[in-house]
């Protein structure tokens, strides 16, 4: 599904981020871990093409397109419609002025899905969200119900891969065992891919396949999640792995 | 909501209160005899007591005030020293002229400001957004006045393009008289049916308007710019990228709506500056609205008048942004539950 | 709690001004100033002489932009003219500034009835818009550059007021004030120490787009004949005394009209430079 | 709502090329551009402003008089005689005329209408004061008995507060006379519509049952199309859109005379521009200052730089009146002045003098006058302080004396300068024009005397008016008289017949008018 | 429970901004030992805290300080006693960080400031740069340093490691738990008031629904608040945490405010329950409170056993 080779994003010639491998695929679950401003961000958004103003070299396949040399009109038609993103914030990802069901419907349209309604309906139920939200403003639902909106939209735009950049770090811990829970569903259920950023090492910890652990726009040590996080091989994930209380 | 309606509504009173406050000390400070002045040159004393005694202008301050109060309260906001009649009827009379003068340059800056902001923001930092933030600049850098002579003498006088000043052709009183509803020419002109009366105005609207839109049109460019680039930097563009919506979509359809906010307030405010930028313009066009009666008032130290004037306008002012606040709501679900 | 892009701290800002057009408009300001600085030396006649026989020249190699009606050079009056204005200018804006930031730092951070006393009697000052207010106060007052000065600071500290209560009620509420307050710094010091320097970065940016409104205003002023008074030199009263001539000697009005265009750019130039720079959704007034 | 606007209002002007017969029934509405509102107060009693551009189409006196000619011309009275030295007057009136109200002029009528005047005090009623009483013979006589003698006859010419109306119909319609609705005159235009604050404020329609009769190429319509703007006023001139403008300044005025489709007309005006010394108070009381100021004025530079708008004055009373005098031009001696200064305990080697200076607000000759003159001065170490003021502050302030400098225009109600020598340096006890507070025994008797002499001896008016001018301006000099106005009016080609009368200011006698076929 | 060894006491305060209250009638303690405030975001931790700085006037109930009430007591000496660590931004931005803590000294011991910053693990050097020049754990250090620059008794600590990497936040934590001073802290992570605190808070929508000793409210949850919160923090190489009821918009506005959310809401809930004691004192620890009237069902819950 995603198939990343010798990535290397920089910004002005300083380089923020470099992985050499990065794969997932269909129902697997791979994490990347990491200090803040350690180029995790970077490497979700460089998958899609969203990293505006960076240079970015490498080899990057998601869903059989070659994301560096695409042209703007390919690359949107994989964005949304086979590989979705879901961010951290939840409200502040919503057009503050659009009712959740417009904007799944506009996403629908653009991408040609038919039969909206029904398509919207059970997305959100898959998600475990009542219809009713979908007549609501982002102001007027919780945290976790934006958040699980926003995987709605991939489930709604038969998204087969979703890239999550810590979709959990903004909600309390109760909200986001629920998130957690329905991405864990997709996976194992839908067989979706998802690769997960997050500077939570024990949330990381039960639910990926494979971590990747990133610092300085390097990636120290990766591997099976039970491997990495039982043998640290690198001081950094071992100083990682000490911190947690 | 309602509670909300309630507070705001009881902050404008209390403005408006302010205003009438500070109206009357400014009144109350002018130069020159006030019973004089209305009397005329030649008045004998007793004429002229007779006068202050009529005006209360013998009464303590603050008795005076509560005259004033009393009196714009109820409909009597004295009379003009220069028309010698009620200042209130002059205005009924001028300031329709005036609304129209300004809602035209206010509807010509917001057709012309939001695309041009929108275009300036989809290409931010290119040709079309520098054209654009240099324009916009220069719009709102120009004296109204020195834009009104270079335009009327150009367009008009020279290029023959459009009429030189005045609201209509005046000879169309005769040929097709106008049926007054609204005092608003066009509208009056448009809701009977009277098209040589309507398309004459708009003739004689288009240059003294232009100069109007100049301004806000510059302000309203830039702060759709501003607004958009801003939204278009928050996260949910950010997703709606991630949608595969295009650029121009997410600007569009997405962020404009929020932008429009600031925009409203934007306007709001612009709107009574638009009014007094108006009689600059309505002087040199020779348009027969407010600023011709406030700069007549002006001259001929018509107190009473420019007293007048300032309370409308400030009136105007008040109303606007209690507007603009109701309107808020429909524009941002957010404000809404506030 | 990421902070608000106004409470960036101006030092830390300040280097991230790239904007071209603030370099520009701070350029063409240091130009014009320095040309009205200099005008004594610049100007090739003393501004007052009067020639009445040569009235009305058209531009030529002895007067480059013509004369005027009482045969004045107009391009020594334009170079004089310009200390008139950014006189104006610059005082009108340190005085409403200062006052308007004063009021609206203490108005934000003391909040509650002291707030409500201070903005109320803002929003009257508000309601009248500046022009508007400047004429019935300079038909009270008789017209001259300090009426004019006065009259336009009236009905411009409102906006500084406002704009500086604001950030400073969101000042008052952020961590460091509190801290500073739980310290037991006394109230007078937390605000000139902590919200009033962390409150001035938009109100400088106003500042500047606001130099280029002063100096209309007062032009507007001149041209109504409510503000400079012969022989001043000011270009609004320029423009004004050519008024009638445009169509036959249109120097006599251009070239002061450009130099207000000229100048309100400059200014607007810079502030809209800023304020790209610093916060791209500042109100402008 | 739902009211008309200016039905039966404003109507195309003429733009010429009618059609070539003489006979053709003139439809066409003249427009004048005045560039100010038109009316302030329809009472022809007190009316004493810029309405007089309409109200005396509307209103007639007893006579009028003909500035080209200087002679006093019939108008409502036939023919007129004076008796016991000019302090009994009588004239015939002319039959058959008809005021608009419908009402018949009689000598009854024309006695109540000069006593109701008389009685307002308003205005410029003070031009009656010599009469003591007022007799009708009969129906179309009427008999002036006189407290002193006075030119009865110039009086009853003028612009202001002459007119006989219908005095009866004018108190019973008080409301509407004053909203223009109705007008008692007997004139040849009668109110057709008058909405003020509009830019055609007023328009005139032709009475049909004029004592002077009607033919068909006269304008039957008149309109007054407010425009303030000298220059907007011209580019609507040039397109044909008005007919008249009062006045343009003289670089439009030259303009104006090599436009096609466009007449400049150029006359010597009864206006002209007085600068007043204080001589009660301040630096100014020391005549050596103030003669030092009437040197430091570059007259011949201000009328080099009016361009043809204005000709160099001799002493205080303007050509074409009786009392005119030459040899009496001024001309700008600084060497004098600062001579004069020194003297006084001024001038470059001695402290700042400083002086206040009031002036017209928005009247650009007078401020180039204060440009010109506060340059000179200023060489010679003496700085003025000018202030454009409004007429009614600056006019207050003078009363009070508050100044030393005030500059003015003047100009009389009727073709005569007693005016500017009763109401401007005669003293008073309270000071209303004589704003140089002049107070002088002899020259007040010597002013006295004036009327008597020109109801009866013009000769001896003549050099008695001259005896004063150079006591005043020489001797006290109390006054500079840098100008007399010249006008500029500007009119289509297609207007024939227009002529300029400086005794009644901006006037355009309509009815004289007729379009070029 | 005893008010006696209270060092600040909250008696029935109601707390709010404007004319809305966001906390809601509570009693709390600061006893020594450390005092845990644990609730989701928004549930009123900051405004408590404010009202135990004297920031805030309660808009009824009181704050006590030793047995005075805060209103009348000598500020100067308080200020000495009760100082903050504020979760973010509590450095003004515009000020070096030498002239920050230097505020909080008499003006004859500014030489101290190089002192206090050891104090915290940091070089001196430090002291002239502006905050933005410094990390995330510098500056939280400073805040630190700055707080004891009075000597205080008290400290109320605002998540004070919350917005730092799990690395740094472990080294702040290990210098809090060293400090002298006694603490209130407000966190979300459960694990560190495991370790810092010996009594615990849990605040729900503005209201206190549980509290007791630490490790016992946390081994035996009696509200079903407190277990939801307890189970879905993730635990490394442990099972997913587990997601107990319903995610709702808003805490109910009148009964118990968990109502919309809890799984075992029943229609006694409608009723607004008061904290209660719970029996059963353990090994001589202070008692349980709850505000729950199902919390005996709750502590039979299987599940809520670990
Ligand atoms: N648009 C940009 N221009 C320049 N530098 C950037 C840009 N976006 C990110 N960076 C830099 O790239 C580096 C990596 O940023 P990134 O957002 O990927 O980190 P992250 O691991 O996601 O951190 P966090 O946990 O804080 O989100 C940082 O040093 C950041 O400053
Ligand atoms: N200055 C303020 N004005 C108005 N309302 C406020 C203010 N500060 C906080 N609130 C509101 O009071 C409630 C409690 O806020 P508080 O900051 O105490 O929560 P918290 O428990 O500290 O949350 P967090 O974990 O996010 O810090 C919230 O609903 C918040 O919106
Ligand atoms: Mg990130
Ligand atoms: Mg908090």
């Amino acid at each position: 599904m995603i198939e990343v080779r010798d990535l290397r994003v920089s910004y002005g010639g300083r380089v923020v981020a470099r992985v050499p491998e990065l794969d997932v695929a269909p129902g697997e679950c791979v994490a990347i871990v990491g200090e803040s401003g350690s180029g995790k961000s970077t490497t979700l958004l460089a998958l899609l093409g969203l990293t505006e103003g960076a240079e970015v070299g490498g080899r990057i396949r998601v869903a059989g397109v070659d994301v560096t040399s695409a042209s703007p009109a390919e690359l949107r038609a994989i964005r949304g419609a086979r590989v979705a993103l879901v961010m951290q914030s939840p409200q502040a990802a919503l057009s503050p002025t659009l009712r959740l069901g417009t904007l799944m419907r506009r996403a629908l349209r653009l991408h040609g899905v038919g039969d909206a309604e029904r398509v919207m309906a059970e997305a959100v139920e898959a998600v475990l969200l009542d219809p009713a939200i979908l007549r609501r403003y982002p102001h007027e639902v919780s945290g976790g119900q934006a958040q699980r909106f926003a995987i709605a939209l991939a489930i709604a735009l038969g998204a087969e891969a979703i890239l999550a950049d810590e979709p959990t770090s903004a909600l309390d811990v109760t909200v986001q065992a629920e998130v957690v829970a329905v991405l864990r569903t997709l996976c194992a259920e839908r067989g979706l891919a998802l690769l997960l950023v997050s500077h939570d090492l024990a949330l990381v910890s039960t639910i990926a396949h494979r971590v990747l652990v990133m610092r300085a726009g390097e990636v120290v040590e990766s591997g099976p999640a039970a491997r990495v996080l039982a043998e640290p091989a690198h001081p950094y994930t071992r100083e990682l792995l000490e911190a947690l209380p | 909501m309602p509670r909300y309606l309630i507070r705001r509504l009881g902050q404008a009173l209390l403005v408006m209160a302010g205003v009438v406050a500070l109206t009357f000390v400014i009144t109350r400070m002018v130069p020159g005899d006030p019973a004089v002045a209305y009397a005329g040159p030649k008045a004998t004393p007793e004429q002229l007591a007779e006068v202050r005694a009529r005006f209360g202008l013998d009464d303590p301050l603050w008795v005076q005030l509560g005259n004033y109060v009393r009196d714009l309260v109820t409909g009597d906001w004295q009379t003009s020293l220069h028309t010698r009649r009620p200042v209130l009827e002059d205005l009924y009379h001028a300031f329709p002229a005036s609304l129209e003068l300004v809602g035209a340059g206010l509807v010509i800056a917001v057709v012309a400001g939001i695309p041009v902001g929108v275009l300036a923001a989809r290409f931010r930092g290119r040709f079309p957004d520098f054209s654009v933030r240099l324009t916009s600049m220069l719009a709102v850098s120009l004296p109204v006045f020195w834009l009104a002579l270079a335009l009327q003498t150009v367009f008009a006088s020279n290029l023959g393009w459009f009429p030189v000043a005045g609201e209509y052709d005046s000879a169309l009183d005769t040929t097709s008289p106008l049926t007054l509803w609204t005092n608003i020419t066009v509208v009056d002109a448009l809701i009977t049916g009277n098209w040589p009366i309507l398309t004459s105005t708009l003739a004689h609207l288009v240059l003294p308007a232009l100069v109007v839109a100049a301004y806000p049109a510059g302000v309203i460019a830039q702060m759709v710019r501003a607004t958009l680039i801003e939204e278009a930097s928050q996260d949910h563009a950010r997703l709606e990228r991630a949608l595969g919506f295009r650029e121009t979509t997410i600007l569009t359809r997405f962020a404009l709506r929020p932008a429009l906010n600031p925009v409203l307030s934007l306007i709001a405010l612009v709107f009574a500056y638009a009014i007094v930028n108006g009689f600059l313009v309505e002087a040199v066009f020779n348009w027969p609205g407010l600023g011709r009666y406030a700069v007549n008032a002006i001259s001929s130290s018509d107190t009473p008048a420019v007293a007048g004037v300032t309370l409308l306008v400030a009136l105007m002012y008040v109303l606007a942004n209690l507007v603009v606040d109701l309107l808020q709501g429909v524009v941002d679900p957010r404000a809404r539950a506030r | 709690m990421s902070a608000l892009p106004e409470a960036a701290p101006l030092r830390r800002t300040l280097p991230r001004v790239t904007d071209r057009f603030a370099l520009a408009g701070a350029v063409l300001i240091a130009l014009i100033a320095l040309a009205a600085l200099l005008a004594p030396w610049l100007a090739p006649y003393p501004p007052d002489e009067v020639d009445p026989f040569a009235a009305l020249r058209a531009p030529d190699a002895a007067h480059w932009f013509g004369t005027d009606a009482a045969g004045r050079d107009v391009l020594t009056r334009v170079l004089y003219g310009g200390r008139t204005s950014l006189f104006i200018a610059v005082t009108v804006l340190a005085v409403s500034a200062t006052t308007g930031v004063l009021l609206g730092v203490v108005a934000g951070y003391a909040g509650g009835w002291v707030r409500d006393v201070i903005m109320r009697i803002t929003d009257v000052f508000l309601a009248f818009p500046a022009l508007l207010l400047s004429v019935a106060l300079a038909v009270v007052l008789q017209p001259s550059v300090t009426t004019v000065i006065v009259a336009i600071a009236v009905t411009w500290w409102p906006w500084y007021a406002r704009l500086s209560a604001s950030m400073a009620a969101s000042i008052a509420t952020r961590p460091y004030v509190d801290a500073a307050r739980c310290l037991g710094v006394p109230a007078p010091m937390i605000i000139l120490r902590h919200v009033l320097p962390n409150s001035l970065t938009p109100v400088l940016v106003q500042v500047s787009l606001d130099g280029g409104g002063v100096i209309l205003t007062a032009a507007a002023l001149s041209y109504l004949g409510l503000g400079a008074q012969e022989p001043t030199a000011e270009w609004g009263l320029m423009v004004e005394q050519g008024q009638s001539l445009f169509t036959t000697n249109w120097w006599v009005v251009t070239f002061p009209g450009l130099a207000i265009l000229l100048t309100a750019f400059a200014f607007n130039v810079l502030g809209e430079g800023l304020r790209n720079a610093l916060d791209p959704r500042r109100i402008v007034k | 709502g739902g009211q008309v606007r200016g039905a039966g209002g404003t109507p195309q002007p003429s733009t010429g090329g009618t059609q070539a017969t003489q006979s053709t029934e003139n439809d066409a509405t003249f427009v004048y551009a005045p560039n100010l509102d038109v009316v302030t107060d329809w009472d022809p009693a007190t009316s004493y402003s810029n309405e007089i551009i309409a109200m005396t189409s509307i209103y007639e006196g007893l006579t009028r008089y003909d500035a080209e000619a200087k002679e006093v011309r019939p108008r409502l009275a036939t023919e007129w005689s004076s008796a016991d030295e000019g302090k009994e007057w009588t004239f015939k009136l002319r039959q058959g005329v008809k005021f608009h109200t419908g009402a018949t002029l009689d000598a009854e009528a024309a006695k109540k209408a000069i006593e109701r005047t008389m009685k307002s005090g308003g205005g410029a009623a003070y031009i009656w004061s010599a009469v003591d009483k007022i007799e009708t013979p009969d129906a179309s006589t009427l008999k002036f008995t006189l407290k002193y003698a006075a030119p009865m006859d110039l009086i009853t010419s003028s612009g202001y507060a002459a007119h006989i109306y219908d005095a009866e119909a004018l108190e019973k319609n008080e409301d509407d006379v004053k909203n223009g609705k109705l007008d008692a005159g007997t004139g040849p235009y009668t109110i057709d519509s008058w909405q003020k604050g509009q830019e055609t404020e007023l328009t005139l329609k032709a009475f049909d049952d004029y004592w002077g009769g009607w033919r068909p190429e006269q304008y039957k319509k008149v309109a007054f199309r407010v425009t303030p703007e000298i220059t907007t006023a011209w580019q609507l001139l040039q397109r044909g859109e008005v007919n008249f403008v009062q006045r343009l300044n003289p670089q439009l005025f030259e303009q104006a005379g090599m436009t096609e489709g466009v007449q400049a007309k150029q006359t010597p005006s009864f206006q002209n521009l007085l600068v007043l010394f204080n001589t009660a108070e301040g630096p100014t009381k020391d005549v050596r200052v103030r003669q030092a100021l009437q040197h430091a004025i570059d007259y011949d530079g201000l009328v080099a730089a009016l361009k043809g708008s204005a000709q160099k004055a001799g002493g205080l009373v303007p050509p074409g009146l009786l009392g005119h005098t030459t040899g009496m031009e001024p001309k700008q001696d600084l060497a004098k002045a600062q001579e004069l200064l020194q003297d006084a305990g001024y001038g470059p080697d001695n402290a700042e003098l400083k002086l206040t200076l009031t002036y017209a607000q928005g009247d650009e000759d007078q401020k180039l006058l204060v440009t010109l003159l506060t340059a000179a001065l200023k060489k010679v170490n003496v700085t003025v302080e000018a202030r454009a003021m409004a007429w009614n502050a600056q006019w207050d302030r003078g009363k009070k004396g508050d100044q030393d400098i005030f500059v003015m225009y003047w100009f009389p109600d009727y073709a005569d300068p007693y005016s500017w020598f009763l109401n401007v340096f005669r003293s008073a006890d309270e000071v209303s024009f004589n704003l140089s507070y002049l107070k002088d025994e002899a020259i007040d008797k010597a002013i006295d005397g004036l009327p008597q002499l020109t109801a009866t001896d013009q000769l001896a008016a003549d050099q008695a008016y001259a005896d004063l001018q150079k006591k005043i301006i020489q001797d006290e000099a109390a006054v500079a008289v840098p100008y007399v106005q010249t006008y500029q009016r500007a009119l289509t080609a297609d207007v024939l017949g227009y002529v300029d009368n400086p005794a009644y200011p901006n006037v355009v006698s309509f009815y004289d008018l007729k379009p070029a076929s | 429970m005893t008010s006696s060894g209270s060092l600040l006491r909250a008696e029935r305060v109601t707390l709010g901004y404007g004319r809305t209250p966001v906390v809601h009638d509570v009693t709390l303690d600061i006893t020594g030992g450390g005092v845990g405030l644990i609730g989701e975001s928004g549930s009123g931790k900051s405004t408590l805290a404010r009202a135990f700085l004297g920031l805030l006037t309660p808009m009824s109930g009181n704050i006590l300080y030793g047995d005075q009430n805060l209103k009348k007591v000598d500020m100067r000496r308080f200020r000495g006693d009760v100082q903050p660590v504020f979760q973010a931004e509590a450095l003004d931005p515009r000020m070096r960080v030498g002239n920050s803590i230097a505020e909080a000294l008499p003006r004859d011991a500014r030489h101290r400031v190089p002192e206090l910053l050891e104090q915290v693990g940091l070089d001196p050097a430090l002291a002239s740069r502006r905050p933005h020049q410094l990390s995330g754990g510098q500056r939280q250090r400073v805040v630190i340093a700055r707080a004891l620059a009075v000597n205080p008794k008290l400290l109320i600590l605002d998540e004070p490691t919350s917005a730092l990497d799990v690395t740094v936040q472990a080294r702040i934590l290990d210098l809090i738990a060293g400090l002298a001073a006694e603490r209130l802290l407000i966190t979300h992570n459960l694990a560190v008031v495991g370790k810092l605190c010996r009594t615990s808070h849990v605040l729900f929508a503005g209201r206190v629904v549980e509290s007791g000793p630490t490790a016992d409210l946390l081994a035996r949850p009696a509200h079903p608040y407190t277990l939801a919160l307890r189970d879905a923090v993730p635990k490394l190489g442990g099972e997913p945490p587990v997601a107990r009821g319903r995610a709702e918009v808003r805490p109910a506005e009148t009964g118990c405010p968990f109502r919309p959310r809890c799984p075992m809401a029943v229609t006694e809930c409608d009723r607004a329950p008061a904290l209660r004691d719970l029996g059963g004192h353990q090994e001589g620890q202070d008692g349980r409170r709850v505000a729950c009237h199902r919390a005996e069902d709750v502590l039979r819950e299987p599940s809520a056993r670990r």
